[in-house]
């Protein structure tokens, strides 16, 4: 429940970013900026190059020509401070299937200082209260993409960078998401996010069309 | 001694050294001691390779010599005195080779040789191919044009 | 608490949780040990002679089979993607994987190690060797198995490729475990072999995490 | 005995029988690539030459290393030198005699084919391919010629004699050292020629471009000959004792024809060049340069001239390089006749111009060769149609030779000041009218101020000698528009031309005056006794004894006065070698710019006294510095920009021609 | 320019070619042909080595003059075959040429003497008369004292094979 | 201190630690003797094990080989200058084994001291050299070695 | 003072020759990068070191075979030694030479050395088990047996291992970047065993025989014998180049192959 | 030279099977190494000539 904090400043910034995957050009001259409140939304077909831009953004992949900035710097020069500012959700949930939702949770959170309170009300958030003692390989694949998404509710950091987080979700999940999201852009922070879902009432809703450029 | 001849043929134009004997030979005419040169060079030695009688010290050049000079002081011309050395030795001896029926072509090859490649030249520039006729107005221009294209390049 | 400490407590725990992990190649490694008096010859004069470079051999497939899991369930499931994505030093991560990994294998051979010693009719003298030897030389094993790891962890079926890499790496560790085993059973002295593992494990120790994160990050840019 | 250096001589052997492989893939593989259109095929010639040279290179170190550490097993070595040999004749000892002196020969060609290979970056490759390939040939002949018959690393085993037989005393000398090695770049450098213009006949590329690329290796090689000549002329003159430079002998007129040829050749290609004229003319007479060097190989080394007396050679030899000789001369010239006639040369001259001037003075030079080649081979001809036996010498050649050089030595000038295309005769009189009337007057003044008489011969060759002179200079003069500053802007090609135009004036100055105003007396002199020979007075000062390296000597030690004042001291020797006993007349001369002072012992006589003969020789320098003049003027015409190679050419060219390979 | 012209290079090449293969195949291109030939002996008066008597013809027969010399090697090499030839009753005159008459008696008692008689030619007047230019040279002198032919160098069985029909028809 | 900076010090510090110790290991790794391989001078003072397969090597001592009669046995001396060890072994000796050159024998030292040979393998230096030279070699060390002893009466 | 002043002059001179090279370094860096450089300078020394391979080798060979004398103890059977060295040498080379060009990848990304890295393994793999094959034929002869299991022997076997593990691993990955990147990470790995070859012979009394040829030590070898040896190894490391070169010239025009350039040549 | 015939040379001193097998299988490898870059060459020239040949085709008004 935590809010972020509005006071951090948010600034990331692409410019002119260009990216090659097997002699295939998936963008280039790509400029993108996300500040505090942005919600951007990265759309296009598929191969577009979405998931390999948001890792780009993520810093997981460093396979560009370009510049990435984070606040003015290069994105990789102080590379852990920038970690801790954003969360990074990829389509893969990071669950082991043998430990239970909060001990699966301990592990996602470890970066941050969380109490188990706080995690189990975030179970609880997700709809998961009842299921402390169970191993998640009997959980459906819903409930265990809401284990790793039950981390946004205690996150600390002000940028999320989420890949197609509304898979595998049922519709209360999706609404749940959605309202998740609106509060952290509202509360100041970003959010970076590729999907086929419309989002159409987050206000800040930016979209950047990918695959266009493909003549 | 085969082989040291054969070393020298490479190299040197002759395989003999120089003999210094001239004052055997004393004239009281200058120009008789003149003619004597004249003479000793113009006879081959017959025992060497290449080489004259006055610069041989081989032994038979040395008899020559003896003999050109004996002759001399007889008072024989130059004609007899080579006459009497071709008589025994042949005309190998002359190195001025005699204008007889086989040595025609040796006394007028060059010349003949000479007045042949004139005669070819005067043919070859008769046979000229014609010059290429002169350009017209507009092949001058559109040449300039290159030209100029070529230099601004 | 941080990544590390955690993952190495989720990754104990998980090993709690699923004692197969573990417990197969412990009980690979007694089979296979078994399987010589069987195949050759049961007499205990040869037994105990060949015993140290037996039990060194199986404990080095034993490694090997545990292995090809270390990293590929984490590739699977995407918790190396959040590893990488936390910014946290991989080569710290590189290292505790590799002590978590060492901890469910080379360990419980090394306590193993003496049981076959018995069936194997080593002789007395060798105990501490082998036991010395394994345990400087399983972390050994584990961390260069570890790159190796790292190195096919995105490969489908890189289970063969993972031996065919790390194998040749793995030989003069077992040369030199071997020998000290063997020293120790004829009475010879038998601590430069023990000091050429201990040299061993602290380059490996120092410099395999490198190669490890080097490779871990080269299965994430995708 | 299985040591490194006693293996050497096999090592050497080795590197040839390596070049000679080389050579056969360099003959071969290039040219496949030319006629495949297959590029990287082409691109072996350039590594393949290198190789060759190497291993050439390898050879003849180790047979110069052989001389140098008196491996006396080897039975050239033996031959041909001595323990106490100095080393610097040692070394030249390598070439002293046949064997060796082939095995530089075909060193030399590696190393022409090295120079190619560097050397032409701005070429084509197909062309580079080609003349590579060519010389490849004439490589493989010639190493096979010296492997077959005339292997120097042979050896004397088992028997190795203790001690070596010496170099030929004539041959210890300075003159050794350089003038086998100048003369031989000169001949072989005509291959280099001969190479481009079979290569152009191959391709059927005869243009312009082919005559610039030719034309610095032509100067070069004939800056070679042109040294190589006035060496051998000045070594003989100093040499052997009695003041002779030149003997109109078969081993000088064998250098003397490529020479006069590729002076020729020179010219023709001038105006190639200059004008894309006489194509098929040129490349005849490049084949004709290097048959002619090929042909003097042959005259000197099978025997046939050798008349008379006891060296029959070796008659393999002889058929061995005639074969050579018809493979590569017939070849060449049947290719000619083959490609000749898809060479046609367009353009227009008048009967007044440069290129009438440059042929006639090509057919005055070809003229003089063939005289030559004709008084060389007529005593042979004669023999051997049964018609007996006849020598041909100085009398006859001279007769030939003064009309020639006056006719050419007209149409040098003329040439020169000529304008291309077209002149008139009016032009060129007026131009020239002074030089002509200073010509005449100088001519004049020169044997009535020597001797107050009229000698006709004189008055010819300084007449012509100064008006080559005058007309030259006034040429540049007038091109420079009368200021000395503009001169050096003339360019490198032209103030060349002029050099060498001077020094043939200069030649031709010092020939005249050394045979018609050379003075000599043979006098018996003992010790105290005076002589007195034209301005000059020769006192015979005393004899004495002088222990050299390898040789005694008698010596004796001449005052020369001229009036009161001593000029000189000379000491002519009388040289004993120790090894093969022959006795050996070291000249002393006494050299100056205008005159030189000779003096040589003859035979000692009863009391102490000495046969010696005196003589003064005038202008006798001018004789090679003319020679050095001509080399001068070829190395500026070589520095010329035009020859000089441009960075950026050469890859627009390879893709250019092999393009046109492929398409063709 | 008409095709033929340029095979012109070729031919001459090709018969200067020739011209040197037959060169290198004659077999024996040193020897000089004496111009003598077919003409009488030249007439002579010198001492006979032997003797030192005053001598001044040739027997009226068929003779070899042979030309020699103590200081000649190649004299030395066919001396044995004169002897041979001398034993088959070919008649040989010798003429010591340029030599010493003691040397010359010394060199015929140690080889033996082949020879008719020899003719003394001490300062080689008679060798020039001859047109002899160096020893060993040979002469084939008929019964009238003309000179029917000349060999220079040494004798042997092979020269002779050549010489003696020619020897034979002389008598 | 900067936590970045902080962290790259842990690192350095700890592969400083590493490799030192990996190079202390080594060197006193080193110093052991960690092969199997027993001079003769070893097996005398009985440093070997008896009865455990073991490699011993050293020179052959010339004069020392002797043959079976009937089969292929072979017994011969090792010496490695200080003792000498007696090596029996049975089978096809390698080309290079000869006397007074190198050799690697596996097998056991028997109760009596000599060592029972499964293998004989020989050993080759790292010289390379014709025949000849290896005689001049050995002559003139002979020479030398006969001279220093004549030196020392 | 004027000492100082030297000094400093030199310092200066030094800093400035420094500074230069460092230029030329980085600009040949920069062009060694350039596929098209590569391939076009290339292309002119394909045919001399042909050449040089071709004519070293049949020199070498000629000397060792015909010239060299026997050895006195193994007689002919040394003359492997013109094979088997040089082999070995490169094949140890080689793969420092892939390892090295493995880093230059990792950390700079130049394509270039991953292509070159790439080329190597198969090349110095071959180079590895010629090593291994003649050793293992000269062993039969002079030690008695084909194959011992001794510390060089055995160390040569794992680097043939080594090279065969980092093909398959180039082999196995998907992506031809990881492909790269994981083989420069294990023959870097790989090369912790290059100095256990070498000093193998040393540290243990092995059968194999110490190294012959030694930089700071005259080489314990007749100098007959000696130089066909150093003209065979020289000869191998121009004929590895030769193959390097042609390899890594077919990985540019593959990896090129829609560049214009190289549309240029294959059209001519 | 150190033999006096072929068939000398050839034997080696009886060590021929062990110098040739040596060197025959270096050739063997060797000869495989500089075979397989020239044909790879050859064929990918082949195969990209091919390529654009067809591209072009494809695309005329390029």
């Amino acid at each position: 429940m935590t809010a972020t904090s509005g006071s951090t400043i948010i600034d990331l910034q692409a410019r002119k970013l260009l990216c090659e995957r097997d002699d295939r050009v998936l963008f280039e001259q790509l400029d993108v900026a996300v500040g505090n409140g942005d919600l951007l939304q990265l759309a296009g077909p598929n191969g577009a190059g979405k998931t390999t831009l948001l890792r780009l953004l993520a810093g997981l992949n460093r396979d560009y020509e370009g510049e990435l900035l984070w606040r003015g710097e290069p994105l990789t020069d102080d590379f852990s401070a920038y970690a801790s500012q954003r969360l990074y959700q990829g389509h893969l949930a990071a669950v082991k299937k043998a430990l239970t939702p909060l001990e699966n949770l301990r592990w996602l959170v470890s970066s941050w200082n969380v109490s188990d309170d706080q995690l189990w009300a975030a179970l609880d958030e997700v709809e998961l209260g009842g299921y402390e003692e169970t191993a998640c390989q009997q959980l459906s694949a819903g409930q265990q993409r809401r284990v790793a998404l039950a981390r946004l509710c205690v996150a600390p950091t002000p940028l999320w960078i989420l890949d197609e987080p509304f898979t595998a979700l049922d519709k209360a999940g999706v609404r749940w998401l959605e309202g998740r999201l609106q509060r952290q852009v509202e509360g100041g922070g970003a959010v970076i996010i590729t999907s086929h879902h419309a989002l159409e009432n987050i206000a800040s809703l930016r979209q950047l069309e990918l695959g266009s450029t493909r003549a | 001694m085969k082989h040291i001849f054969l070393t020298l043929c490479l190299w040197f134009p002759l395989a003999a050294l120089a003999t210094v004997d001239g004052y055997k030979y004393p004239f009281d005419d200058p120009q008789d001691a003149a003619r004597f040169e004249q003479l000793a060079q113009d006879l081959r030695c017959p025992k060497c390779q290449n080489q004259n009688l006055a610069d041989s010290n081989a032994p038979v050049a040395v008899d020559l010599r003896d003999k050109v000079y004996e002759l001399m002081q007889e008072g024989q011309s130059d004609d007899e005195i080579v006459g009497y050395l071709v008589d025994r030795y042949g005309d190998f001896v002359r190195y001025n080779p005699p204008f007889r029926a086989e040595t025609v072509l040796l006394w007028f090859g060059p010349a003949l040789v000479f007045v042949f490649g004139l005669l070819l030249l005067v043919l070859i520039r008769r046979g000229q191919k014609q010059p290429p006729k002169p350009l017209s107005a507009e092949e001058q221009a559109r040449l300039q044009a290159l030209k100029n294209k070529a230099k601004s390049s | 608490m941080s990544l590390v400490t955690a993952t190495i407590r989720r990754d104990l725990l998980l090993a709690a949780r699923n004692p197969g992990e573990w417990l197969n190649p412990l009980m690979f490694f007694l089979m296979v040990a078994a399987l010589f008096p069987l195949a050759v010859d049961p007499d205990p004069t040869f037994l105990s002679k060949i015993a140290g470079g037996v039990i060194w051999v199986a404990a080095l497939l034993a490694t090997l089979l545990s292995l090809d899991a270390l990293y590929k369930a984490d590739v699977d499931d995407g918790s190396l993607e959040q590893w990488l994505a936390s910014g946290e030093s991989l080569y710290a991560m590189s290292l505790g994987k590799a002590l978590v990994h060492w901890c469910i294998s080379g360990l419980p051979l090394t306590l193993m190690a003496p049981v076959l010693g018995l069936m194997l009719a080593l002789p007395e003298d060798a105990y501490w060797a082998l036991i010395l030897s394994l345990a400087v030389g399983t972390p050994v094993l584990s961390l260069l198995g570890a790159v190796g790891a790292a190195l096919t962890a995105g490969v489908r079926s890189g289970g063969l490729l993972l031996s065919l890499l790390i194998l040749p790496l793995y030989i003069p560790v077992l040369i030199f475990a071997a020998s000290a085993v063997y020293h120790a059973g004829i009475g010879m002295a038998w601590n430069g072999q023990i000091g050429f593992l201990g040299a061993m494990l602290a380059l490996a120790l120092c410099l395999t995490p490198f190669a490890s994160a080097a490779a871990l990050k080269l299965n994430l840019s995708r | 005995m299985t040591n490194l250096s006693g293996m050497l001589p096999e090592f050497g052997q080795l590197a040839l029988i390596f070049a000679l492989l080389v050579a056969a893939v360099q003959m071969v593989v290039p040219l496949v690539g030319v006629r495949r259109g297959q590029a990287w095929l082409m691109a072996y010639a350039r590594p393949l030459a290198s190789a060759q040279a190497l291993f050439l290179i390898i050879s003849l170190v180790i047979l110069a290393y052989c001389f140098v550490v008196d491996d006396f097993s080897v039975a050239y070595v033996a031959k041909n030198s001595n323990t106490a040999l100095p080393t610097a004749y040692k070394i030249s000892a390598v070439w002293g005699a046949h064997e060796g002196s082939l095995l530089l020969w075909v060193t030399m060609l590696g190393c022409w084919g090295l120079a190619v290979a560097w050397f032409s970056q701005s070429l084509p490759l197909d062309m580079v391919a080609r003349v590579l390939s060519i010389m490849g040939m004439v490589s493989v002949g010639f190493i096979l010629f010296t492997l077959e018959t005339s292997n120097p690393f042979d050896r004397n085993l088992p028997s190795m004699p203790q001690e070596g037989a010496d170099l030929n005393p004539l041959l210890q000398d300075f003159g050794l050292i350089v003038h086998p090695p100048t003369l031989y770049m000169g001949y072989v450098g005509l291959s280099v020629v001969f190479a481009f213009a079979l290569a152009a006949l191959l391709g059927g590329r005869l243009d312009a471009a082919w005559a610039r690329w030719s034309r610095p290796w032509t100067i070069a090689a004939w800056v070679f000959l042109t040294l190589g000549i006035a060496l051998g002329s000045w070594w003989a003159y100093y040499e052997l004792g009695w003041g002779g430079w030149w003997f109109w002998d078969p081993v000088e007129n064998a250098s003397l024809m490529p020479w006069l040829v590729a002076t020729a050749l020179l010219h023709s290609l001038a105006v190639t060049e200059k004008r894309g004229l006489f194509k098929s003319w040129t490349v005849l007479l490049a084949i004709f340069a290097f048959s002619l060097s090929l042909l003097g190989t042959f005259l000197v080394r099978s025997g046939v001239l050798t008349s008379v007396h006891a060296f029959a050679s070796d008659p393999e030899r002889g058929v061995f390089i005639l074969a050579l000789l018809g493979i590569c001369v017939g070849g060449s010239l049947l290719l000619y006749a083959i490609k000749a006639p898809t060479v046609a040369s367009v353009g227009r001259y008048e009967w007044v111009s440069r290129e009438s001037f440059l042929l006639l003075n090509n057919l005055l030079l070809l003229v003089a060769a063939f005289a030559i080649l004709l008084g060389t081979l007529y005593p042979l001809i004669i023999d051997f149609m049964g018609m007996g036996k006849l020598s041909v010498g100085a009398a006859w050649f001279n007769f030939m030779f003064v009309p020639i050089s006056v006719l050419l030595a007209l149409v040098i000038a003329l040439g020169a000041m000529a304008r291309w295309k077209a002149d008139d005769l009016k032009r060129l009189g007026s131009e020239t009218v002074a030089a002509m009337v200073a010509a005449v007057l100088l001519g004049l003044a020169v044997p009535l101020l020597a001797d107050g008489t009229m000698n006709w011969q004189v008055l010819l060759g300084m007449g012509i000698s100064f008006w080559l002179i005058g007309a030259t200079l006034l040429d540049v003069w007038k091109k420079a528009r009368g200021r000395l500053n503009r001169i050096p802007q003339l360019g490198m090609s032209y103030l060349g031309m002029v050099l060498a135009h001077i020094g043939v004036a200069i030649t031709i100055i010092g020939v005249t005056m050394v045979s018609n105003y050379s003075i000599e007396v043979s006098a018996r002199m003992a010790k105290g006794d005076t002589e007195t020979l034209g301005d000059y007075r020769f006192e015979f000062v005393d004899a004495g004894h002088i222990e050299g390296p390898n040789f005694v000597s008698d010596a004796i030690r001449f005052r020369v006065y001229d009036g009161e004042r001593q000029i000189a001291l000379l000491q002519p020797e009388k040289r004993r070698y120790n090894a093969s006993g022959s006795i050996m007349t070291e000249a002393a001369i006494d050299v100056s710019l205008l005159r030189d002072v000779y003096v040589s012992m003859g035979e000692p006589l009863a009391d102490g006294a000495w046969g010696i003969r005196l003589q003064v020789k005038p202008f006798m320098r001018w004789v090679w510095l003319g020679a050095i003049f001509m080399s001068l003027g070829g190395l500026m015409a070589m520095l010329d920009k035009r020859y000089r190679q441009r960075k950026n050419a050469p890859n627009n060219a390879v893709q250019a021609s092999t393009a046109q390979e492929v398409t063709a | 320019m008409n095709r033929a012209f340029l095979f012109i290079p070729l031919l001459g090449f090709i018969a200067m070619g020739i011209l040197f293969w037959i060169g290198l195949g004659q077999e024996d291109k040193t020897s000089l042909p004496s111009p003598l030939i077919g003409k009488p002996f030249p007439t002579f008066i010198l001492n006979t080595v032997e003797s030192g008597e005053s001598t001044n013809h040739l027997p009226q027969e068929p003779v070899l003059v042979n030309v020699w010399a103590t200081w000649c090697p190649t004299c030395k090499a066919e001396h044995a075959f004169l002897n041979e030839l001398a034993k088959e009753g070919v008649k040989i005159v010798g003429i010591n040429y340029k030599d010493d008459d003691f040397k010359a008696r010394q060199w015929l008692q140690a080889y033996g003497n082949p020879y008719l008689f020899n003719i003394a030619d001490p300062d080689g007047k008679l060798g020039l008369e001859l047109g002899v230019y160096g020893a060993p040279e040979t002469f084939l002198v008929d019964s009238k004292g003309i000179i029917r032919a000349k060999h220079i160098g040494d004798l042997n069985a092979q020269v002779w094979a050549r010489l003696q029909p020619q020897f034979e028809a002389m008598q | 201190m900067h936590p970045k900076r902080k962290k790259r010090l842990t690192l350095i510090l700890f592969m400083v630690l590493g490799v030192g110790s990996a190079v202390g290991l080594l060197m006193y790794s080193l110093s052991q003797n960690i092969n199997l391989f027993m001079t003769p001078t070893q097996i005398a003072t009985g440093e070997a094990p008896v009865g455990r397969t073991i490699r011993a090597g050293g020179l052959v001592e010339p004069g020392t080989v002797v043959r079976d009669d009937s089969g292929l046995g072979v017994r011969f001396v090792v010496t490695d200058g200080q003792s000498e060890v007696t090596i029996a072994y049975d089978g096809i000796l390698p080309d290079l084994f000869r006397e007074g050159q190198g050799i690697v024998a596996m097998g056991k030292l028997g109760e009596d001291g000599v060592f029972v040979a499964s293998e004989v393998l020989a050993k080759h230096d790292e010289n390379y050299m014709p025949p000849e030279v290896q005689e001049a070699l050995d002559k003139a060390h002979k020479d030398g070695k006969q001279a220093l002893e004549e030196a020392r009466y | 003072m004027s000492d100082a002043l030297c000094f400093g002059g030199g310092v200066k001179t030094q800093l400035i020759a420094v500074v230069v090279m460092w230029q030329w370094l980085k600009q040949l860096y920069h062009r060694l990068g350039s596929p098209k450089w590569f391939y076009e300078i290339t292309t002119g020394w394909i045919p001399w070191l042909a050449v040089l391979s071709v004519v070293g080798t049949v020199v070498g060979l000629v000397m060792g075979l015909l010239y060299a004398p026997a050895d006195y103890l193994q007689g002919n059977s040394f003359r492997i030694i013109y094979i088997h060295v040089p082999a070995a040498l490169l094949a140890q080379s080689a793969f420092m030479m892939m390892a090295v060009a493995g880093a230059v990848y990792l950390i700079w990304r130049m394509k270039m050395a991953a292509w070159v890295a790439k080329v190597i393994a198969p090349v110095g793999a071959s180079f590895c088990l010629i090593a291994l094959l003649t050793g293992a034929i000269w062993g039969k002869p002079t030690w008695g047996t084909w194959w011992v299991w001794d510390a060089r022997l055995t160390s040569m076997l794992l680097l043939l291992f080594l090279y065969f593990g980092v093909m398959a691993l180039q082999q196995a990955m998907e992506s031809e970047d990881s492909a790269y990147r994981a083989g420069a990470i294990l023959s870097l790995v790989g090369l912790v065993n290059i100095p256990i070859i070498k000093y193998s012979v040393e540290w243990w009394n092995t059968l194999h025989q110490p190294a012959t040829l030694k930089l700071t030590e005259k080489p314990s070898m007749h100098p007959d014998m000696l130089i066909p040896l150093l003209i065979m190894i020289v000869t191998t490391y121009v004929f590895f180049a030769l193959l390097i070169i042609l390899r890594t010239r077919n990985e540019i025009l593959w990896h090129e192959r829609k560049r214009s350039w190289v549309k240029q040549i294959l059209e001519s | 030279m150190e033999f006096n015939s072929v068939a000398e040379f050839l034997a080696m001193g009886h060590h021929g099977l062990y110098i040739w097998l040596s060197y025959g299988l270096t050739a063997v490898i060797i000869a495989f190494n500089v075979a397989q870059p020239l044909l790879r060459r050859r064929r990918l020239l082949k195969e990209q000539a091919q390529r654009l040949r067809r591209e072009k085709k494809h695309a005329p008004q390029a």
